[in-house]
């Protein structure tokens, strides 16, 4: 089985490195071509080990040691267990439906082979993170993927605000991996080790408290790969990508990585509940926060990136109340309905020609249907909408909120549910249904080349059907992850579950209702609340002023004011000094002979006259 | 009776008179002057102290600071004329080609 | 009543005079050739002179152990040994220099190497006595033949230089004859060893008197060690005289003071009177941070040299401040390499000598001469840089390791203070050093004619310099056994 | 073998002065070929090396000036080996890359001699020597500097050596008078660094000695506040000099912590250990938030330097094996990184004769293979895992964690700043379009630049995946001085730290 983990982990790693040989030529479509056979490759090893996994179990590898210094081993150790056999799994699966959909969507772009060494690595990078068996093997891959990130979304780089959102994506991630590298210290110094074995099994050891910063640090490293408050900025902007990238990346796989993390430090936040409380409020505050923002964009990756981000505050609600399984099967689903929903955006995008606002759109369904479909059934699936995959898990959630008494966090969850149904079915009608306003601008929209939408296909049904494994799943992951038991009667249950989907459905109902009118006046976007919603909650300003300025300015002035006109000036004036003490001292040298004599006899007196003092003294 | 003192009290006398002359001189040959002031002045002590011991060192040394100082005032003399030779001045103030 | 005088022939040891005998036979005989043979060459002159000073050198090394002579007036121990095989041999390295390319009018003239030989003469009374009559003598027989030498540069400035010199001199033996006086007057004697008996006899009471000599021998000295602040003269007459001559003076008059120095106030200092500590700490540390940081100004590098030497003799004070063996071996490394890199250095200048000012109206060897000099010369060029590096004490380099020594010394001695001064002097200094590297190195030429640079070469400079190179940079072959010598003779004569 | 490091010191001084017979039209040739030749007997060096011995092996030794202790005696261990390597290594790469015209003769000599230093101050264990070898690194510098740099050069390369000069003679007072200590103690003159290991410095004497040794490494290293000629040099240098400047020069600073401070003075060490750590980390975000600042190119990387020292030197007074490792392997990765960027400028350099960032963008569509690489030193430079940066930037800031969490956050705001100024300057360089007329027609990365970049690149891919076999050599010599410095150390408190500094677990 070693054989397929290998194949599974470094298929990619080729796919990058043959792409990468012809990334500077022009376009050749073998590349893609062979960049999607190695995915499909590494997914089918995948499932190959999914299904391993199932009948024998684990399977641990340790390829080579990377790092030894002090009492720190480090290794290159990989293992696929229940978790990271499911991440495999749904990272390959969208990986390889992705790249076959770059080939339709990347054709015209001159840079083609680039893109898909960039993207094969980026799946590369996400198979390290999932696969390794220890924290600094999960780091290379979290910071892999922070890179191809900002590869990809600094894409077309010629454009100022792709290689910004870049930069932007880069540097937010940083600081928070910055926090993950201090729980990686605390915990090298704690355990000795990385080994997620060897700190689970020492966890219970531990003081609460370390255990209690280890979980904070380790989850500010969270924070910042998915995308949460307060480091939430950049995943909207980092819709400057090819949209393929925000399928892949910013929907489906990257981003989840942070609830990856929590998932996989399960056994560590169990024992510091307080803490995973923490994280389920502001997971649930993000899920409300970001669905707020999505009410009023009019930007059509923009919605959906502030959906992902919702989504993320769900999962971060179930991993921190302990539903570990119940997290990852979420984020299983909603890699399957949001990543359909970005590539179908992709093929709105390429039908409006780059056209980004969805206020411009309207009308598509009658020329592109099939791209439609396939939406409006991600669409229902976001929601929520029975039988449709995020029915199950998301409904789930809420159920743990209630089970565990945070009445609030339910609430907050069952409002974000609501919200979710209305925005993704505002987007479905500005774009599908309504006044074909796109019309005034000149476009004649097509649709998708066929093999596009028939990669897209299996998304699609795995939209709808994925659900389904639920008792599965559950079975499979808890053999890894803690069980989890919800003790709701079975009656309130229905309640809930008739609530939540109520609320889902009027939230459908509503814009369903209100954008087949036209939707609402314009007098609405005069108002502050809407202003405030449409300008992020002026957070991006706020960091744009209060940060970022300050710092260019700082800079500036550490450097103008600080660097040069104190610490060199100082170092310039002290040689200033010697020299023009020198320039004094030579006044002494007058050329005059009686000058000199001077000196002399003076310096002769004024010796003995200190001699006559110093005896007398004595 | 004049004492050894006395003496003593005489170089130092002669001694600052040199020493003033020195400074305050600007003709080089009232200079050459003022140095053999300085060096009688010591001469005068060394004879007075040679005789306070009844030593003769003393007296050596005096004789042979007056050979010196002969000789002293043959090569300064020579240098002297040289300057004026090619200056026309024996001020001191003329000797200011080389400074800083 | 005076006591009558018998002499013991065999009692005056002559032979202790034999090396000053030689060099006077040899001085009186080449002016009585002179007088009989019209027309002598330059170069046979030079020779002649230079196989006196051999001759001396071999009279010199005949002996063994502190022999005493001439009415005791003469003290051959280890120190003067060294301090004349010094004189010796910076004299013979020195003399060929006359043999430049160009001729010059004093060379041809055998009064000059007469005189020359006279000097030297002068110098080694002065290292092996410890009679202050015999030093008087020998101080002023080498600065009067001193005088004499620069002035017969003939040039107005070196007449300057050498009226500038001669009055200064006379004011300091007028000093010097004041201070003698006074320890006669308060011990009788005028031998410093039984001066320093009677001092200590007497707890070197009065004190005052004491400090006076002291005060008085400063000046005197001072103004031969150039120390602060009798050193005015040492750039206006390094400056007027040919740089053959200055670099002589940089060496050897310096050497004789510092012996004198030596033996005069190592005893006072060892007093305990820690006044005359300061007056020498004081004395050592304004000598040399004065000098460096006037060096940094000059514009002409013969008077920076000037400066420069200025300063290695505030360092070399420093090792007579501390006065342990370990910091007079020092003086005398130190002094042999500085020998060897300013030969160098100056014979150098000599060489790029040309017979009018074309770089600046006053100087003959301004920074700016030296412009892109790697460029038209650069055997040249690399080899002044390297002896300007060895002068700033860089190591390998040949002063680097005296340098070293002493400030060792200084520390084994716990003057820490002292230490650091001369640690941060060299910072300072390796500035002026520098600056001609960066002119000959980094500037771009002012002219691309090399026959402008080497006007003044002739085989016998150019060997000079080759050997001065050569003994600066594989200086470090010479540590040990210049270290083990050295120090067996200083040791020796209880220094 | 019995003479491989006197061959290794002496063979670049020996065919320097023999390439003075060589024409000018060769001599760049003869450069490569000499700095090649060096470089495989360095790396025979490598083969011959034991690496279970954490001693000093090809130890050399010929009494020179025995009645003062003065000896020429060399070796090489675990900490010295690899830095020898880069040293050769470096020197070979910036004469392949070499594309001055002007003079070459001269500057391949000079290179050559240059290489000589640096090799003599990785390899000498007599401490005099050590200062020599120090100071003459200093001539060749200023003369590279000096004469092939750009306009400013004079004001630049003087200010380079009297700043590092000064610094060290104060160093020379430290060495005697340790000296002088170990004389005192023994009754023999000895300046060998094994020697004086064994010596215990008293207490007192061990603060000022540090204090002495501090200011002549952290001015070259170059530490906050005395880093302020660096960036002259940088900036005025041309790209040769650059590359060795950064690659190598200034790891005699941080070497000279690790194989003098810590084992000589642990007392001292330990005592002075929070205020070094609160320079360190100073220099880290002051001088990241200058590099931001820039608009040169060229001063990005030179202050970026200085920031990345901060992290070395934050590791070597991590005191345990963690962190003195890793900011051994930092030393290297930087000076393949830093050598690397610095030569990246001096490519486009060449080409545009401008170094500003605002005269550039777009870079990224003409020159690809330029961006690439560039692109692979810039995370190599910021510390992406799987690149060489990482690897000692993580054991320096997990030895210094230990210590003190709260500076090591701050230390590791490097990592956001370097991202931040590393990234703006790729954006402004290489993103956007291509404004300037002048940029379209530049021309890639030629067969000369790409063979002095290729093994730059390969470089930072090998190590950064598989650091293990240079870890473990260092490791074991760093042990064995911990191992040293444990025994000497004269106060409680340093041995509690030193305790504490290499265990696992227990109380903070």
């Amino acid at each position: 089985m070693e054989n397929y983990l290998y194949t599974a982990l470094f298929a990619p790693l080729a796919s990058s490195l043959f792409v990468a040989l012809f990334a500077a030529r022009p376009k050749m479509l073998f590349t893609g071509i062979v960049a999607s056979l190695l995915i499909a490759v590494s997914m089918i090893c995948s499932f190959v080990l999914l299904v391993d996994v199932n009948t024998y179990g684990p399977l641990h590898v340790t390829m080579m040691d990377w790092i030894a210094a002090g009492n720190l081993e480090i290794p290159f150790g990989f293992v696929v267990d229940e978790v990271s056999v499911i991440m495999m799994v749904t990272v390959t699966l969208v990986s390889t439906i992705v790249h076959i959909y770059s080939i339709g969507y990347m054709d015209h772009d001159k840079s083609f082979n680039r893109f898909f060494s960039y993207l094969s690595a980026f799946v590369f990078s996400m198979m390290i993170l999932v696969m390794s068996d220890n924290f600094v093997g999960l780091f290379i891959g979290w910071e892999g993927v922070g890179l191809c990130s900002w590869l990809l979304i600094g894409f077309w780089y010629h454009k100022h605000s792709a290689s910004w959102a870049a930069n932007e994506a880069f540097i937010m991630n940083r600081i928070a991996d910055l926090g993950m590298l201090m729980g990686l210290f605390l915990i090298y110094w704690n355990v000795g080790s990385f080994q997620y074995d060897d700190v689970f099994a020492a966890a219970p050891e531990l003081p609460v408290g370390i255990v209690v910063t280890i979980g904070i640090f380790l989850f500010i490293g969270a924070m910042g790969k998915s995308a949460q408050f307060p480091l939430h900025t950049w995943l909207a902007d980092a819709m400057e990508g090819p949209t393929p990238v925000s399928a892949l990346i910013h929907a489906a796989t990257m981003v989840t990585a942070g609830v990856y993390l929590v998932i996989r430090a399960g056994e560590l936040y169990s024992l510091i509940p307080h803490v995973g409380f923490a994280i389920a409020s502001l997971g649930a505050f993000v899920a409300v926060f970001a669905a707020s923002m999505a009410l009023v964009n009019n930007d059509l990756k923009r919605i959906i990136a502030y959906s992902t981000l919702s989504q993320l505050g769900y999962m971060f609600v179930a991993a921190g109340l302990g539903a570990y399984w119940i997290a990852l099967f979420h984020l299983m689903t909603h890699a399957f309905f949001k990543s359909l929903l970005f590539l179908g955006a992709g093929n709105v995008m390429h039908a409006m020609h780059d056209e980004l606002n969805i206020k411009k759109m309207g009308g598509l369904y009658g020329s592109m249907k099939a791209t439609a479909i396939l939406m409006s059934v991600a669409s229902v699936a976001l929601a929520g909408i029975y039988p449709f995959a995020g029915f199950f898990s998301k409904d789930k959630i809420l159920e743990v909120a209630f089970n565990e008494g945070a009445y609030g966090l339910w609430l907050a969850l069952f409002i974000g549910a609501g919200l979710t149904a209305f925005y993704s079915f505002r987007l479905v009608m500005l774009v599908f249904f309504g006044e074909k306003e796109h019309v005034k601008y000149g476009i004649h929209p097509h649709d998708a080349q066929p093999f596009v939408i028939y990669a897209l296909l299996p998304l699609g049904l795995l939209a709808i059907v994925a659900g389904f494994f639920e008792p599965t799943f559950e079975a499979f992951v808890t053999r890894l992850v803690s069980e989890y038991h919800i003790h709701i009667p079975h009656a309130t249950e229905y309640l809930l579950i008739a609530a939540t989907l109520g609320i889902a459905l009027s939230g459908i109902g509503f814009a369903v209702y209100k954008y087949k009118r036209g939707g609402f006046s314009k007098s609405l976007e005069e108002k502050a609340c809407y202003r405030l919603l449409s300008n992020q909650y002026y957070i991006p300003k706020l960091y744009e002023r209060c940060i970022m300025q300050p710092f260019t300015v700082l800079s500036k002035f550490v450097w103008q004011k600080i660097d040069m006109k104190v610490v060199d000036f100082t170092v310039d004036i002290i040689a200033k000094c010697i020299y023009s003490s020198g320039q004094e001292a030579r006044k002494i040298q007058s050329g005059n002979l009686s000058d000199m004599l001077r000196w002399m006899i003076v310096g002769m007196l004024v010796l003995l006259a200190f001699a006559i003092i110093y005896s007398a003294m004595m | 009776m004049i004492g050894l003192t006395h003496y003593l009290v005489l170089t130092g006398i002669l001694f600052s008179i040199g020493l003033v002359g020195v400074m305050r001189r600007t003709n080089l040959l009232m200079l050459f002057f003022s140095t053999e002031i300085l060096l009688n002045a010591v001469n005068i002590g060394f004879v007075a102290v040679s005789k306070f011991y009844g030593d003769l060192s003393g007296q050596m040394f005096a004789f042979f600071i007056i050979a010196v100082a002969a000789s002293e005032v043959a090569v300064g003399l020579g240098l002297l004329i040289l300057w004026y030779k090619r200056n026309g001045s024996v001020d001191l103030n003329s000797l200011q080609m080389m400074r800083g | 009543m005076l006591e009558p005088i018998s002499i013991d022939i065999a009692g005056l040891n002559l032979q202790a005079l034999l090396p000053m005998a030689i060099l006077t036979i040899g001085a009186l005989a080449l002016i009585c050739v002179d007088l009989a043979v019209k027309g002598l060459n330059r170069s046979f002159l030079t020779m002649i002179t230079i196989l006196f000073i051999v001759l001396d050198f071999g009279a010199v090394i005949g002996y063994k152990g502190d022999v005493r002579g001439f009415f005791d007036v003469l003290l051959v121990d280890g120190i003067s040994l060294i301090a004349q095989v010094i004189i010796l041999v910076a004299s013979a390295l020195f003399l060929p220099l006359s043999m430049s390319h160009r001729h010059f009018r004093e060379f041809k003239m055998a009064e000059f190497y007469a005189l020359f030989m006279f000097m030297i003469v002068g110098f080694q009374c002065m290292v092996t006595s410890d009679n202050l009559i015999l030093i008087f003598i020998g101080l002023e027989t080498s600065s009067l033949a001193l005088y004499t030498l620069i002035a017969l540069h003939n040039r107005a400035k070196a007449f300057e230089a050498a009226i500038k010199y001669f009055t200064m001199g006379a004011l300091a033996a007028g000093f010097y004859g004041m201070s003698a006086l006074i320890f006669y007057a308060l011990t009788g004697s005028v031998e410093i060893h039984q001066i320093e008996q009677v001092l200590q006899e007497r707890h070197f009471q009065p004190l005052v008197g004491i400090l006076a000599a002291t005060i008085f021998m400063v000046a005197a000295l001072g103004f031969k060690l150039s120390l602060v602040p009798s050193h005015t003269w040492t750039p206006d007459v390094y400056e007027g005289s040919s740089a053959p001559l200055a670099g002589y003076m940089s060496i050897v008059p310096k050497i004789a003071g510092f012996v004198v120095a030596m033996r005069l106030f190592e005893m006072l200092v060892a007093s305990g009177v820690v006044w005359l500590e300061y007056v020498l700490y004081a004395a050592v540390v304004l000598t040399m941070t004065l000098a460096n940081i006037t060096a940094l100004v000059q514009e002409d590098v013969k008077r920076m040299l000037a400066f420069s030497s200025i300063s290695h003799a505030g360092s070399m004070m420093a090792a007579i401040l501390i006065g342990t063996t370990q910091a007079n071996t020092a003086l005398f490394v130190y002094w042999i390499f500085f020998l060897f890199t300013n030969l160098g250095a100056f014979t150098m200048l000599w060489i790029v000598r040309h017979r009018e000012n074309l770089w600046d109206e006053r100087y003959q060897h301004p920074y700016t001469k030296f412009s892109g000099l790697v460029k038209i010369m650069p055997m040249t060029a690399t080899i002044m840089g390297i002896f300007m590096f060895a002068l700033a004490g860089m190591p390998p380099f040949s002063v680097f390791w005296g340098k070293l020594y002493l400030i060792s010394a200084a520390i084994n001695s716990e003057y820490i203070g002292l230490a650091i001064v001369i640690a941060i002097n060299s910072a300072v200094a390796v500035y002026y050093y520098m600056k001609l590297v960066v002119y000959m190195f980094l500037h771009e030429p002012v002219t691309i004619d090399a026959r402008l640079y080497a006007t003044n070469a002739s085989t016998s400079l150019k060997v000079i310099v080759g050997f001065a190179a050569i003994v600066t940079i594989f200086s470090i072959a010479f540590v040990e056994p210049l270290l083990e010598v050295i120090t067996h003779y200083v040791a020796s004569s209880g220094f | 073998m019995e003479h491989i490091l006197s061959l290794l010191v002496f063979f670049p001084a020996m065919a320097g002065l023999l390439g003075f017979l060589v024409v000018k039209e060769s001599i760049r040739a003869y450069g490569i070929c000499v700095s090649a030749i060096e470089f495989v007997l360095s790396l025979i060096l490598w083969m011959g090396f034991d690496t279970s011995n954490p001693g000093y092996q090809f130890v050399e030794f010929f009494p020179f000036v025995p009645s003062y202790g003065m000896n020429y005696y060399l070796g090489v261990d675990g900490i010295s080996l690899f830095l020898i390597i880069l040293s050769t290594f470096i020197t070979m790469i910036a004469l392949i890359g070499l594309s001055i015209e002007k003079e070459i003769k001269n500057l391949v000599i000079t290179v050559l001699f240059l290489e000589m230093t640096m090799v003599g101050v990785f390899v000498i264990l007599d401490v005099v020597w050590f200062y020599a070898f120090w100071e003459l690194s200093l001539i060749p510098m200023l003369y590279i500097i000096g004469a092939w740099g750009s306009a400013n050069r004079m004001y630049a390369a003087i200010k380079f050596f009297l700043y590092t000069f000064s610094g060290s003679v104060l160093m020379l007072v430290g060495i005697l008078y340790m000296g002088y200590l170990y004389h005192d103690a023994t009754g023999i003159w000895s300046f060998a660094l094994p020697d004086w290991y064994a010596l215990q410095v008293p207490f007192d004497a061990q603060l000022w000695l540090f204090g002495a040794f501090f200011i002549g490494f952290a001015i070259k290293v170059p530490m906050f506040p005395f880093h302020t000629w660096l960036p002259y040099a940088h900036g005025q240098a041309p790209t040769i000099g650059s590359v060795i400047l950064a690659a190598v020069l200034l790891k005699m600073g941080s070497y000279g912590f690790v194989r003098f401070s810590l084992p000589l003075f642990p007392d001292a060490s330990v005592y002075f250990l929070i205020p070094v750590a609160i320079i360190c980390v100073i220099m880290v975000i002051y001088a990241a938030m200058i590099a931001y600042a820039q608009e040169d190119m060229k001063q990005v990387i030179a202050y970026s330097s200085i920031s990345h020292m901060g992290i070395v030197i934050l590791g070597t007074f991590a005191m345990n094996g963690e962190g003195i490792t890793g900011s051994i392997f930092l030393m290297l990765s930087h000076g393949i990184v830093s050598g690397a960027l610095f030569m990246l400028v001096g490519v486009i350099y060449d080409r545009r004769h401008t170094k500003m960032m605002k005269d550039f963008g777009g870079l990224a569509s003409v020159m690809p293979n330029f961006a690439t690489i560039y692109g692979i030193m810039l995370m190599a430079s910021v510390g992406l895992p799987l690149t060489v940066g990482f690897v000692g930037e993580f054991l320096s800031l997990a030895g210094f964690y230990r210590i003190n969490w709260v500076m090591t956050l701050l230390a590791g705001t490097g990592i956001i700043l370097g991202a931040v100024y590393m990234l703006v300057l790729y954006k402004k360089s290489f993103f956007g379009e291509v404004v300037h007329v002048e940029n379209k027609t530049l021309k890639d990365l030629n067969a000369k630049e790409l063979s002095a970049l290729i093994p730059l690149v390969a470089l930072v891919a090998i190590l950064g995946v598989y650091p293990k076999p240079i870890l473990t050599t260092i490791d074991a010599s760093v042990e064995k001085m911990l191992v040293l410095m444990d025994q000497k150390a004269l106060q409680d408190t340093t041995k509690e730290l030193l305790m504490k500094a290499n265990t696992i677990g227990g109380n903070h």
